[in-house]
């Protein structure tokens, strides 16, 4: 299958409007909808081509403001994947609208955990590394090829994945949501999501306690080390996870950030941490 | 008052910038600290600032809405100590964690104070279909959002490095470790995001798995990526396989094996 | 006399202790050495002695029924002779391996041809419910098992430490280490037997998987207990899916997937 | 589901009285029985109160002085197990009695397997750790701190294992036997034992032979790093299938354990090891 | 069962003598058939025992020449296989001759995956450095314990690998072929395969890029540690796997090969390796 | 003359008594070398040479028909003309790998333009019963593969060290590096070949984890086959698990598990 192939001329105009407008998606972002504005300002095009009357046009605008979130070179596959899924709901009088939305937020989180990890925990830091070299050599091109190397598979998946979430919604999404193969693929990109979010928890949170134990100037016990010999990176993980637990009982983002805040300077001036 | 302002210029370039052009890593700094330098006219010396800075930096990363430190006011300002120093670097790489962990806590709080209350707008807009409302409302909250935190560089330049340095050693010692502890452990509201998202018990597993492959095979991403990879596309195949035999449980598909006839779907799962 | 007296005493205490008060780990160095210093007017030798003979035995477990050594015999001695030789923790350091390998002969000794010819007692107990004869019976093969153990360092203590090194130097040197071989051959027998509670061709896989993963990440433990549970959750889940199509073919609990009705089954599998 | 909370208050009683006389079921271990006899007296307490006549209480001791062995703080989780189905038994005139030691015998190697190394192979190696560093500074809370430090633990998970067995058993256990979901636990079960029986086979056998050839003083042929070129660990692997073989061939562990030391000494006479 | 219990002592002779010609198989080795010429000429005893007619001997000899490669230890086992089939199909009419050829090259690439890395890439590395050792000392025994010890192993599942192909072709290959459980052999056996290929893709095929920019005598950029940062191996991975395309599209492999030769001389030429 | 004739006979001996007995490493260094020697008579050269070749060819393997350089007609020459140089090996050693290099580009001419086109009348003869023809074809293109060969080591003897030398050193620099770089490459042709042979979409996934586990694990291809076998066999009970779920889907043989009727082929499962 070529990509986009079976999208008409007009069509592919959509999209690309979509994919420019789809660069500011985080323009907006803030503590409730995050992307939602910006998913918004990005499904327009398709959604004035889509439906002429204005309580429709509301209702799509509606949808698209909700709390979204996912990692931007992949944001636009899934915009694509929802203009293919409104533009059936403008034709077909049957649709189940619902599904729109149970689409986004079932493939938002697997391609955020592995997006994410390849573009900030790969791609930009092979980018950097070769910036930091042309850098300490005094060339001033350092920070413009940073920029053009990371961002030219960065622009990329995200004008390609605008075309394949359009062409693939209006051919495949919705049949295998259908017969419930959806549910397989969704699976496997959660599987490697967590496999991913598991593996960042370890690199990126990082805590090492500085208490120990001494008696006659010896150390007799060093905290951190019977920490590591329990399971290595046991305190990010119970960290990472005592915050999912208050996300899921609807404890704000922004709470358990200063919460965490707070914890971090009882912790110094414990001399814990 | 001129390098105040391009300074302010520069971060805002950097933070506004990444945002607005689709995560376009405008505010690492090595990007903000050349661009400051070039603007305050010693582009050696910001070069210099941006390659330490983002070797101090390379472990900050911004993932969901928490991170360990916003490195963008830090390299602005460096770059603008250091060449008031006359170059030096040195004198000013001290200053510059405190300063990023610092420079987080303030644009949380625009992001949480300021964003926040904002927001809700976006739906009220949207039940009217009125679209210029919502463009307005998005690029103006951008506009805000970034252009609030640059005021603190543009006040801090005006102030001068000394003031800076007195402000940060005023901050007790303990608060300051606090708040590093604090950034080191911030990306775990972003897991705790993540994984909000991907969750469910059924699958948790893999989530676990990926944790202790990275504790103890200390593996780079890309690698953990692969094999997860293929994983997922192993379960994948037994899943499709197991709903094949479940809907037409008389066809003879069971082998997942060499060669069988490729239908559609298979097809799409390549 | 008194010395060798709490010498034994500690020892009883140890490995009679450790089995009475459920694999309470009384018998270890740590405990065994401190005790023995106690009892004989000087802790802080004992402690001394206790936290190296730890270290020197740190590998050596209790698995099944077979193990590298019996360190607790060794421990109490050390302590005497160390505290006879004014507290020098140095001299005895050499003896106590082949001390630890001797008592587990010994202890081997006891185990088999005094504790196994009464085990069949219990069955004719039972057979005429004589539930005191069961107690009794259970109690006495606890006490005799240990006290006939305790005896040897009772006397070795009695005998003093040149006997007992004398008695040491004068079994050959090809002996001693045919002994230390032997014991670090041992665990083999304890796997064994666990193997055999284990065992099944089906699963025998996982034994090789366990062993090359030990041999060549040389990961510990804790580690690949980790790697182990989440591969038999994922093969349980698989398991309990398939059961499911078995019973009921037409329901569509396929993909073991993200969101399915979750069962009182499914529950207790959590 | 809360532990427990389906069993009465006498039969609660029962259940901690079994727990204290757990605690001993190795006291009277033997080659022949392992801790048969401390499991009958473990039960004694059910027996006597499910059973009214003195033949029942006769069976029932009967099995549980048979063979038995697993790690100690897990004992009691099939302790428990074991008497709801004596108390299943004592009440339905057809319960299949067989069925009772089955369980036994299928729970005992897996807990056996993943017990040991986690008590012994791990969870002691952190106190000890610590403890050797307490007595090294001279501090005589050493080895208090060590016994403690392990026990706790250790009487937990023997306290509520006993708990849960007891009243899963009266609930799940017949259940899940019934439709052969008990099959599915016990693989599992199984399959961790397994793998942590291999590493241990691995890290707690050691063997490495000393042979080597020379030849005008330069060592040519080193016997062990063939082998260890062939497979690490292959020798531990390759006795420790050995002795399981003569075990399944009947042949005692007492004779295999000393022909073990007979082993040893022939190897050490023949400079092999 | 027994190896080869239920073999007659006739057909054993034919298989002995089929291991001996299976020695010679890459005799002729040739980019056409590889190993072809070799597999007819192992084949004759048993043709020409099977087949009394003479166009049954030539459609024989003509379906055992096509193109066949495989590790020779592991190429007697798929002769006896195959001579197996034929006796089938020397008694019965129907028997579908098609089978043969495809159980053949099903077999090939598995057991050549296995077989290569077990024998080329473990064992000879082990018999070797034996013997370099052994040489260095000057003993004149070296080559001769070096081609005594690989062969050895070699020439033992070369003669019991025919052996046991071709009583369990006659017993059972047919059955599995029929009830379809031959797909579940072939299929983990090629997965094995794979594994191993894609282990030695990364372990025997070499690129190292010299190609580096440097700036006032800094090095600012070295491509190969780059090329390390996104996937270790990956030129050589690439490059195979080009290869296989090429295959795939039906160019020769000696075309692949000069290609290659070209391909090195370029890159030399253009100072990138 | 003599020299060259024997040397010549070494190497044919190597590459042509390797394919004819069995792929039995008599084309290895450690074989030609010492045989070489033996034939000129000094085989104590002949055992360093061969020692040292060894070693240096130990990546050189033979797979599909590809390889990184041919070693016997390097192994043959460095043995002559160390000895002709007093046995002094050190000078031989840096032509070894371009003359192995430049050997294979040889040896796989004779492949490609002599074996190749003879290939065909294998069929022809097959197609007429034909079975001298084919006996006396497939000695026929054996001898002629390894003695056309085998004239290389012959003339280069005759010649001299000092015009194999100035062979050499006449090939550029940079064209011998390209020979290098392909001979490093060209293992990746037999890997296709050998992919050629197992590849199909649906397990295409498991050469990649081969080749992640080698990059990062680094592990001897032992312990890969191992892990690789405990994989497939694991597949291998799943399918067949379901195999049988499909064709009996009443019976009761789920769970994989520990104990079921072990009929016929599960028993060849083993
Ligand atoms: O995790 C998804 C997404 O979260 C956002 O808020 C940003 O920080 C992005 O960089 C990130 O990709
Ligand atoms: O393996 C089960 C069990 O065996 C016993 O005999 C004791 O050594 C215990 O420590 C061990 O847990
Ligand atoms: O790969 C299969 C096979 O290919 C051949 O041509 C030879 O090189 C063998 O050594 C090898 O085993």
């Amino acid at each position: 299958m070529k990509l986009g192939q079976q999208i008409s001329k007009e069509e592919k105009k959509l999209v690309r409007k979509m994919f420019w407008r789809s660069m500011t998606m985080y323009a907006s972002v803030n503590p409730v909808t995050m992307g939602g504005g910006g998913f918004a300002y990005s499904m327009m095009p398709f959604i004035n081509h889509f439906y002429k009357d204005k309580n429709d046009r509301a209702a799509a605008l509606e949808r698209h403001s909700q709390y979204f979130s996912t990692t931007i070179p992949f944001a636009s596959f899934i915009m694509g994947t929802a203009a293919s899924m409104e533009k059936e709901n403008s034709k077909k009088p049957g649709f189940d609208v619902e599904s729109i939305n149970a689409i986004k937020t079932s493939l938002m989180g697997p391609l955020a955990g592995i997006g994410d990890s390849l573009f900030w925990g790969v791609w930009r830091v092979v980018c950097a590394g070769l910036a930091i070299n042309l850098a300490h050599a005094g060339n001033i091109l350092a920070p413009i090829i940073f920029l053009i190397m990371f961002n030219v598979p960065n622009y990329l998946v995200r004008y390609y994945g605008g075309i394949l979430g359009y062409s693939l919604g209006s051919k495949y999404i919705q049949k295998l949501y259908a017969n419930g193969l959806i549910e397989i693929l969704t699976k496997a990109a959660s599987v490697l999501g967590l496999i991913m979010v598991g593996a960042m928890t370890i690199s990126m949170v990082k805590f090492d306690t500085i208490l120990s134990f001494s008696m006659d100037g010896k150390e007799i016990l060093n905290v951190q080390k019977i920490l590591d010999s329990i399971f290595k990176g046991i305190v990010p993980l119970l960290i990472s996870l005592g915050c999912f637990k208050l996300l899921q009982k609807k404890v704000g983002v922004i709470k358990i950030i200063f919460g965490m805040v707070i914890l971090g300077i009882v912790l110094s001036l414990l001399r814990i941490a | 008052m001129y390098d105040a302002l391009v300074v302010a210029l520069a971060v805002f370039i950097g933070v506004a910038g990444h945002e607005l052009l689709g995560m376009a890593m405008l505010s690492r700094p090595i990007v903000v600290a050349p661009l400051a330098g070039l603007l305050l006219g010693d582009i050696q010396t910001g070069l210099i600032v941006g390659a330490s800075l983002e070797a101090i930096f390379m472990g900050v990363v911004n993932i969901g809405i928490s991170s360990t430190a916003e490195p963008s006011l830090a390299a602005g300002l460096a770059t603008a100590f250091a060449i008031k120093m006359g170059g030096n670097v040195d004198v000013v790489i001290p200053i510059v964690f405190p300063l990023a962990v610092l420079g987080l806590q303030l644009m949380n709080m625009i992001f949480s104070f300021v964003c926040g209350p904002m927001a809700a707008k976006f739906f009220s807009f949207a039940k009217e279909d009125n679209q210029k409302g919502i463009i307005n409302l998005h690029f103006f909250m951008w506009f805000i959002h970034y252009a609030l935190y640059a005021l603190i560089p543009f006040f801090a330049v005006l102030f001068g490095a000394d003031v800076v340095k007195s402000v940060l050693d005023n901050i007790p010692k303990v608060i300051m470790n606090g708040l590093t502890v604090a950034g080191n452990l911030l990306p775990a509201v972003g897991m705790a995001m993540l994984l909000q998202m991907l969750w469910s018990k059924k699958i948790a597993v893999w989530f676990f798995s990926g944790a202790v492959i990275m504790a103890y095979f200390n593996l780079p991403l890309i690698a953990i990526a692969v094999i997860g990879a293929i994983i997922a596309i192993v379960m994948a195949q037994r899943d499709l396989q197991l709903k094949k035999m479940q809907t037409a449980p008389q066809a003879n598909t069971i082998t997942a094996g060499t060669r069988t006839i490729d239908d559609e779907e298979e097809d799409f799962f390549k």
